[in-house]
């Protein structure tokens, strides 16, 4: 009991603190891609201290939603994030939140995320959200059907026990699987508005989506939304490592030992998919903005196709 | 009842069927009274001799009252009102003479057939008369349908009155006879009154209650 | 001793109206005529009254049984609460000039000669007697609908006059074979036209004889009743007449046909040979309904379309008691006394409608709940109770009807609630227009004159709620004997 | 009554229902000043209170004083029973809950309806109507209430009749509503047989054999037309937003409820037995009608009808429930059943909190700025703050997000989804992904549906003058939307407690039930397995709570508290004018380009100025309702048309009448001549 509050504890730390520096990963392996120098790895969190020590500079009719939203979307994508095992399966939580709540606690952000855009009343803060939602529509029953897939695959929808199967010896290989991984990376880079969906880095692009939702904040509240993207694509990475790639995980009441193995094999796995996905991004050009429900379209395709095959081959456990 | 008397009670219901048919084959408007006149004369024998074989005398005042009143004062009635009215001229009739004739033969058969059924124990004499009597009905409402002319109509009900008094006589004691015929000449007075007072030419094949319709918004 | 006073209720039921038309003939103020009409048919709706509780016994002339009591009573009802809107009704129209005191010589005298023939319908027993019954109170209403002289009113008296008389020549030759039919077994005279001895001895009758006849009763009758395709005469009547004739046309005089109707049906039922006069009804009765749904959508003259709802509803019930078994017959029988008691009510506010707003145009009159709010809203609960919506009776014999009818045959029923629907949208359709809406108009009228409306509504929702155990007895048992 | 009588409950239940009809008496008088409508408000607040309480008490104890009492008043030839089983119970809890806030917020807004003679006398009424379905215990006392259901409900729509629209709205509604009932009534008599056992026990006895499917085809049609079952929902968005706020709330959020339980107590209860196969219409039609229901509110602008059809969406989502119900109880997967039909009831409760909610929310925009159009809202969050934080927890709870009461019977619904690979049919197993995807499909787009709802309605700048005059709503409103919201979180939180509050109906409907609930640890609940699926809203909330408390706490720590108020930057280029914002429309746009254009056959054409021309570039935007024009459109014409053909029958001659009367009369007699 006490050791799995423990590991949950920990786990939340860890993502708060690895989040940041898997942004600042990114974006010097992004800019070495491109053959730039580019930013130090710590620059996000020289960039969040700033942002918070900045003076706020909100609208004249900013509600008092425009300025509690940060905080809520931080915590809920913070919550959602601390239920993904990284290194250890087996957290307290876990067993009272599963996929399916992962995915809502995300959807809560994106709901009061697109509130606060509109909530200034700007054509920009307009197109972000209605984009957004757009997106959603699309990727949020996409993720759910990968979702599906996993579970039905491990005859559970709790990441720990799905985590835990994947370790133990009766996890085969499944064309299901296969076709649930490349929808969960189709919807990872569209949630987390990567190329080709959206440009992290632009801003004044009329496509621009996220960038526009947040275009009126400034100092903390933009420092916490920025943290909370920042997490959202750490959790998102980390959803793939814990369920495709489990090697290492360590089991809950396992050893130090093997909690340490389990550390270690986490960040390679992070950093292994964070150059995959950068990879990825350099090697594409941004689609336009309708282009992109098409392209969701197939993760959703992809995910039904493979429950649906799951449905016909095997009576879930 | 000997089959003399019988032979002649359909004689006589024959005979009306045959002026019926004659009436259905005028198509002159003063022949055709003096022909209704007739269909009433022989009704009134008909009648008057049903009253002999019955023993039942009240069946003569029914007899006296179709000899007078369709024999006499109707037709006469419907000769004034027709010079008055000035249609004097021919009976435009619906459907031409020679249809009519045909439909009326299928009507004869109609009757006849439906008849065939009733048991003997009716007596022969009550299903032939019964077959009569309904062809008469049928052909005076054949008359009433194929006659554009209000006159001619009121004819033609009044013979399919008659078949109705044929019936009703030729069923043995069956009471309030009397009444009903004085009741139809009632009816037919009625008629003719109201020929008469709405100066009804056409009335019954009239388009103007369409017109009325109109005026009132009740067309489509 | 309930014998006695049971033939004098007789005496007084048929007695008051034929002595009262004679007196108000000699009455020529109309004033006093409509108070002392109303006053006759208080005087027949009490001796109706004591039928209920005393039977006399039957003689080969007249008879009062379960089945023929209700229709007594509701008759004499609604004959009473008509003779006091046609009261206010006649005087109204009067003082607008539409009818002169001339015309209104009769008017009142002919009432009450209409409702001696009806009652006399009803009590007969002898098929003769109840044959010259339908045919006199026919020919007094051809009489009363004319009353307005108008060309049209003409008219339709005319077509009235017309295809009623031909419906008694049809309708005589009926009774005519009926009683050849019987005159085998009972005998020649006056026995064999006793409806209860042929009803009980119509085993043994020759049945091609019968059918014969019933094809002819249920033409010369249905021509009465309004059945399609015989119905051509009912809505011009209904339009053109003064509405209180409207309403007992709709409420009393379908009835009275249709009840004889049924006594010739319960005449056919005790002879198993005969050609069932069921699918014969229920093709009338299913033609009737269908049709007169379709025909509510384009009328523009209110008094048409709720003729046309009569002959809608006189379809139900025919082809409920085409139908047959227990449950049909008793939601026949129910629907028709719901419907008498619902659609004269209807007439009346009606003529109120027609009268406050000076026109019959559906599409001139509007908005009548706020107009004049009492009104409106009653005519709203009348719709709607006509419409076969809960709380009222007729809901309660659509239930049944349409519950049991599912069970047996359900293309029927099928096609039941089919019809039902499209008149009930041809209603509602109408409803909407008439009761709400922008109006600017406000009209007085004194809501005294709305009691007779509001009372038989709010029987009509009471038998929707609670049917007195006697009166379902009663219907149960005529239920049964129907067959 | 005593206490000790079998019945005690449902004579109570029986008196409220006879007290609600005589206020609906007294409203007639009462309507006239506005102390009077208040005063029957207060005492619909209390009776359905009562109601409520009693109701719960039948559910909790099922046996216990609860058998139905037969009045001597109905059906001539049948036996009227009313009374409680745990079914009726839980939707008699469900509504009369509702109907009491909803009457609370009503005690202060009622007094604004323009003619309240028109509205106060029925709405007792309707509340009787409803709960008189409910107590029903035999076909035609539930046929009656089901009827003066809807009566009262057009009455209360038709009370605002000077416009145009709201007759229209009218009328389809009676129309429709008439339809589905004799519909029902069809189905009834197909139960009850030709010699009539109306009570449901004796049909129950019955059991009707091989009736079921014409039994579930009539039951979907009469049922659905009355929830609100696409392609049946036609009438429902009309008639919810014709009616006052307060009255829309009761269609929407309760009146369908009773739709859903008249569907439910005939297929699961009456209709015996059910086969795999029933699952698949009801499951395509609750499809078909979740996702068309959201996208057609998705295009909606008015924020009433946005929420009518909205409702459509939910119904979609309930039936999901009941057909995979259906299914599962089919195959003997009791469990499995217990679960879906929780999951759906469940919903049900849900639906009517939040739906309320948004209606009294939306009623109260409608009372401040006598808009009802999104594009002349805006702002409001800064003038009704009360009602903009009610809404906002209804739109979070109907976008199925967490931690609030939405999410969890979704979250149900996908447990019970995926079980489903236990059915051994093919086709359901075909299906039942497909549907979870449109299920989640569905989910997503309510999310878009109420982020455009809120934030036009109360976010961004005033539209309009009205929005920029609005004030906030009186006191009984907003307590009753706050008391609504509190349900909806705490539904969300503590599930355990309702779900075991269904365990009797599942008990009694599917022969099975789900462990209890309530007393898991940590107040979590435990579907099927707790190694296979949990869920415990209460700790993710407190979670929530923490870390965005401890967020806040740290921010503000490190942070320069300073806080500068200055013009929206809005990337450099501001415009001082509100036109300028994002629509409604516009933010549409892009899922209408997405989804409508199969749907709804949507199109948008550009008319640019020509050169040299100096006027205005203009955007059309054409949309079609497939349904209205492909179902009903057509069913109208035919009507026309026979109207037209038979209607010349008015205007023949005389003669020509004569002649139809011959033929009939030839007719009659060649048959009875061939009969021998």
């Amino acid at each position: 009991m006490t050791h799995e509050w423990l590991t949950q504890l920990a786990q939340a730390a860890l993502v708060l603190g690895l989040a940041p520096l898997l942004s600042g990963v990114t974006r010097k392996i992004r800019a070495r891609l491109l053959r730039r120098q580019g930013p130090s790895l710590v620059q996000p969190y020289r960039d969040l201290l700033k942002l918070i020590r900045k003076e706020a500079v909100i609208a004249e009719n900013a509600s008092w939603l425009f300025r509690a939203a940060p905080y809520v979307i931080f915590a809920t994508t913070w919550v959602a994030a601390a239920l993904v095992p990284t290194f250890a399966t087996g957290l307290m939580l876990s067993a009272s939140a599963d996929l399916i709540v992962i995915v809502a606690l995300l959807g809560t952000a994106r709901f009061l995320l697109a509130l606060a855009g509109l909530d200034v009343g700007t054509s920009f803060g307009g197109i972000g959200s209605s984009r957004e939602m757009m997106f959603a529509s699309l990727a949020e029953p996409a993720m759910l059907m990968a979702v599906f897939t996993l579970s039905l695959f491990a005859g559970s929808t709790e990441l720990s026990s799905i985590s835990a199967y994947m370790l133990g010896p009766n996890a085969g290989v499944s064309i299901s699987l296969a076709l649930a991984l490349v929808a969960l990376v189709i919807v990872t880079i569209g949630e987390n508005a990567r190329i080709p969906v959206d440009n992290p880095a632009t801003h004044l692009e009329l496509t621009m989506v996220h960038e526009a939702m947040i275009l009126e904040y400034s100092g903390r509240h933009l420092a916490v939304i920025e943290a909370a993207a920042s997490l959202k694509l750490l959790l998102y990475l980390s959803l793939i490592a814990c369920v495709f790639i489990p090697w290492g995980t360590a089991l809950s009441g396992a050893g130090v030992l093997a909690y340490a193995i389990g550390l270690g094999a986490y960040a390679i796995k992070l950093a292994a998919l964070a150059f995959l996905l950068v990879m990825f991004e350099t090697a594409t050009a941004k689609m336009r903005v309708f282009r992109v429900p098409e392209f969701l379209g197939v993760a959703l395709m992809l995910g039904l196709l493979g429950t649906i095959m799951l449905f016909v081959s095997r009576v879930s456990r | 009842m000997t089959p003399l008397d019988s032979d002649i009670a359909h004689l006589l219901a024959g005979s009306l069927v045959l002026v019926s048919f004659v009436l259905l084959y005028q198509d002159r408007m003063f022949a055709l009274l003096n022909f209704f006149a007739v269909h009433a004369c022989v009704l009134a024998l008909s009648v008057g001799w049903q009253a002999y074989l019955q023993r039942a005398p009240h069946l003569f005042i029914t007899a006296l009252i179709a000899l007078l009143f369709k024999g006499v004062i109707i037709p006469v009635a419907l000769h004034r009102i027709v010079v008055r009215l000035g249609i004097h001229r021919t009976i435009e009739s619906v459907v031409s003479i020679g249809p009519t004739m045909l439909f009326g033969m299928a009507l004869v058969a109609l009757s006849v057939v439906v008849m065939l059924p009733v048991t003997q124990s009716a007596g022969a004499f009550v299903r032939e008369d019964l077959a009569f009597a309904l062809s008469v009905v049928l052909l005076g409402f054949l008359m009433m349908v194929t006659r554009r002319n209000a006159v001619s109509q009121v004819i033609g009900f009044m013979s399919l009155e008659n078949g109705l008094v044929l019936a009703a006589t030729g069923a043995r004691g069956m009471p309030l006879v009397v009444e009903i015929s004085v009741g139809f000449s009632v009816l037919i007075a009625f008629l003719v009154v109201g020929i008469f007072l709405f100066r009804i030419r056409e009335r019954f094949d009239t388009v103007e209650l369409q017109a009325l319709d109109m005026s009132r918004g009740e067309s489509a | 001793m309930s014998v006695s006073v049971g033939s004098v209720a007789l005496a007084g039921l048929l007695g008051t109206p034929a002595f009262g038309a004679l007196l108000l003939a000699a009455i020529p103020s109309y004033r006093v005529a409509a108070a002392l009409n109303m006053a006759l048919c208080a005087l027949t709706l009490v001796c109706a009254g004591l039928l209920y509780s005393h039977r006399p016994e039957r003689s080969l002339y007249l008879l009062v049984d379960d089945v023929n009591t209700i229709f007594l009573i509701i008759g004499a009802l609604v004959g009473f609460t008509t003779s006091v809107f046609s009261a206010g009704y006649i005087a109204h129209e009067v003082q607008s000039r539409k009818l002169r005191s001339r015309d209104l010589r009769f008017y009142h005298a002919l009432y009450q000669f209409l409702m001696f023939a009806m009652d006399l319908a009803l009590v007969s027993n002898n098929i003769g007697l109840m044959w010259v019954g339908v045919e006199l109170a026919t020919l007094t209403t051809v009489v009363m609908v004319g009353i307005y002289r108008t060309n049209a009113a003409l008219e339709a008296a005319w077509k009235y006059f017309i295809l009623g008389s031909v419906g008694i020549g049809l309708a005589l030759f009926g009774t005519i074979l009926v009683y050849l039919a019987g005159q085998e077994h009972l005998g020649e005279g006056m026995p064999a036209m006793a409806w209860d001895r042929l009803a009980a001895h119509s085993a043994g009758f020759d049945p091609a004889l019968l059918n014969l006849s019933f094809v002819f009763l249920l033409l010369g009758y249905g021509t009465k009743v309004g059945l399609v395709p015989v119905h051509a005469w009912l809505p011009d009547a209904h339009a053109e007449g003064p509405t209180p004739i409207s309403a007992v046309l709709s409420g009393l005089l379908l009835n009275v046909a249709l009840f004889a109707l049924l006594r010739f049906r319960l005449i056919m039922a005790g002879n198993s040979a005969v050609l069932s006069p069921g699918p014969m009804m229920v093709t009338m009765g299913a033609l009737s309904l269908v049709f007169a749904g379709f025909m509510i959508y384009r009328r523009r003259d209110i008094k048409r379309m709720f003729a046309y709802s009569s002959i809608e509803h006189m379809g139900i019930i025919t082809l409920a008691f085409g139908l047959g078994g227990p449950l049909a017959n008793f939601a026949g029988l129910l629907h028709m006394a719901m419907h008498s008691l619902t659609k004269s009510a209807i007439f009346f506010g009606v003529g109120y409608i027609s009268q406050l707003e000076g026109t019959q145009r559906i599409a001139d009159i509007r908005g009548l709940t706020h107009s004049q709010p009492l009104l409106g809203w009653l005519l709203v609960v009348g719709v709607v109770a006509i419409a076969g919506l809960p709380p009222f009776g007729i809901f309660t014999s659509e239930f049944l009807l349409v519950t049991s009818t599912f069970a047996r045959s359900p293309w029927l029923a099928i096609l039941l609630v089919v019809g039902l629907m499209i008149a009930f949208s041809a209603l509602a359709l109408r409803l909407h227009g008439l009761a709400f809406g922008k109006t600017d108009k406000h009209h007085t009228l004194p809501a005294w004159r709305l009691i007779p409306m509001a009372l038989q509504l709010g029987l009509v929702a009471t038998a929707g709620v609670y049917l007195p155990g006697a009166v379902v007895e009663w219907f149960r048992h005529v239920a049964d004997q129907l067959g | 009554m005593s206490l000790a009588s079998p019945s005690f409950l449902s004579q109570l239940a029986v008196t409220g229902v006879g007290l609600l009809l005589a206020l609906a008496a007294l409203g007639i008088l009462a309507a006239r000043r506005s102390l009077g409508s208040r005063l029957i408000y207060a005492a619909c607040m209390l009776i359905c209170s009562g109601l409520a309480v009693v109701a719960l008490a039948a559910l909790l104890a099922p046996h216990s004083r609860s058998e139905a009492i037969e009045l001597t008043v109905g059906l001539p030839l049948g036996r009227t029973l009313l009374g409680f089983d745990p079914l009726s119970a839980a939707f008699a809890v469900i509504i009369n809950l509702a109907s009491a806030i909803v009457s609370g917020y009503a005690i202060g807004y009622g007094v604004h309806a323009r003619e309240p003679q028109r509205v106060v006398p029925f709405y007792p009424a309707f509340i009787a109507g409803m709960n008189l379905v409910l107590l029903a215990q035999d076909a035609f006392s539930f046929l009656v209430g089901w009827e003066f259901m809807s009566l009262a409900s057009w009455a209360l729509v038709v009370s605002e009749h000077t416009s145009e629209d709201n007759r229209r709205a009218a009328l389809v509604y009676l129309i429709m509503a008439t339809g589905g009932a004799l519909t029902l009534l069809l189905a009834f008599g197909l139960l009850a047989g030709p010699e009539g056992g109306y009570a449901f026990a004796q049909i129950r006895r019955a059991a009707a054999s091989g009736a079921g499917p014409v039994v579930l085809i009539l039951a979907l049609v009469g049922a659905g037309s009355k929830a609100g079952l696409v392609p049946l929902h036609a009438w429902l968005p009309l008639a919810h937003p014709a009616a006052p706020s307060h009255v829309s709330a009761l269609m929407s959020g309760v009146m369908t409820k009773v739709a859903v339980y008249g569907f439910v107590r005939i297929i699961f209860d009456l209709a015996g037995p059910p086969s795999w196969w029933w699952s698949v219409p009801v499951l395509v039609v609750a499809g078909v009608t979740a996702l068309l229901g959201v996208l057609y509110a998705l295009m909606e602008h008015d924020l009433k009808r946005l929420l009518a059809y909205h409702t459509v969406e939910n119904i979609g989502i309930i039936f999901i429930g009941l057909g995979l119900a259906l299914a599962f109880e089919a195959n003997g997967l009791g469990v499995a059943a217990a679960l879906a039909l929780s999951a759906a009831i469940f919903h049900v409760f849900n639906h009517s909190l939040f739906k309320s909610l948004l209606f009294l929310g939306s009623g109260a925009v409608l009372n401040a700025t006598g808009e009802r159009d999104m594009e002349h809202l805006g702002g409001l969050i800064h003038r009704m703050p009360v009602t903009a934080v009610a809404f906002l927890a209804g739109c979070i709870a109907i976008s199925a997000l967490p931690p609030f009461n939405g999410f969890v019977s979704e979250w149900l619904t996908f447990q019970a989804i995926l079980v489903s690979p236990q059915l051994p049919q093919w086709i359901p197993r075909l299906l039942v992904p497909a549907i979870g995807a449109t299920l989640a499909c569905s989910a997503a787009l309510a999310a878009a549906c109420f982020v455009k709802a809120f934030g036009m309605t109360f976010l961004g700048r005033p539209r309009s003058d009205a929005a920029r005059a609005a004030s906030e709503t009186d006191r009984w409103s907003q307590s009753a939307m706050l008391a609504l919201a509190g349900l909806c979180l705490l539904a969300g939180i503590l599930p355990g407690f309702v779900i075991d509050g269904l365990a009797p109906v599942t008990q009694m409907l599917v022969g099975a039930r789900l462990a209890p609930q309530s007393t898991q640890p940590w107040l979590r609940i435990i579907p099927i397995d707790p190694a296979r699926s949990a869920y415990n809203g209460a700790l993710v909330f407190v979670m929530i709570l923490i870390a965005a408390a401890a967020t806040a706490f740290v921010v503000r720590r490190l942070a320069s508290n300073s806080l500068r108020r200055s013009p929206a930057w809005d990337c450099g280029f501001p415009d001082s004018s509100p036109a300028t914002q994002y629509t409604a429309g516009s933010f549409a746009q892009p899922i209408r380009r997405v989804f409508g254009s199969v749907v709804f056959r949507a199109r948008e054409h550009v008319v640019m100025a020509k050169p040299g021309e100096i006027s205005t570039a203009r955007l059309h935007v054409e949309l079609h309702d497939t349904i209205w024009e492909t179902l009903y459109l057509p069913i109208i014409r035919v009507v026309d048309v026979m109207a037209d053909r038979l209607n010349r029958l008015q205007f023949l001659t005389i003669r020509t009448y004569l002649t139809i009367v011959f033929a009939a009369l030839i007719l009659l007699l060649m048959i009875v001549g061939a009969w021998r």
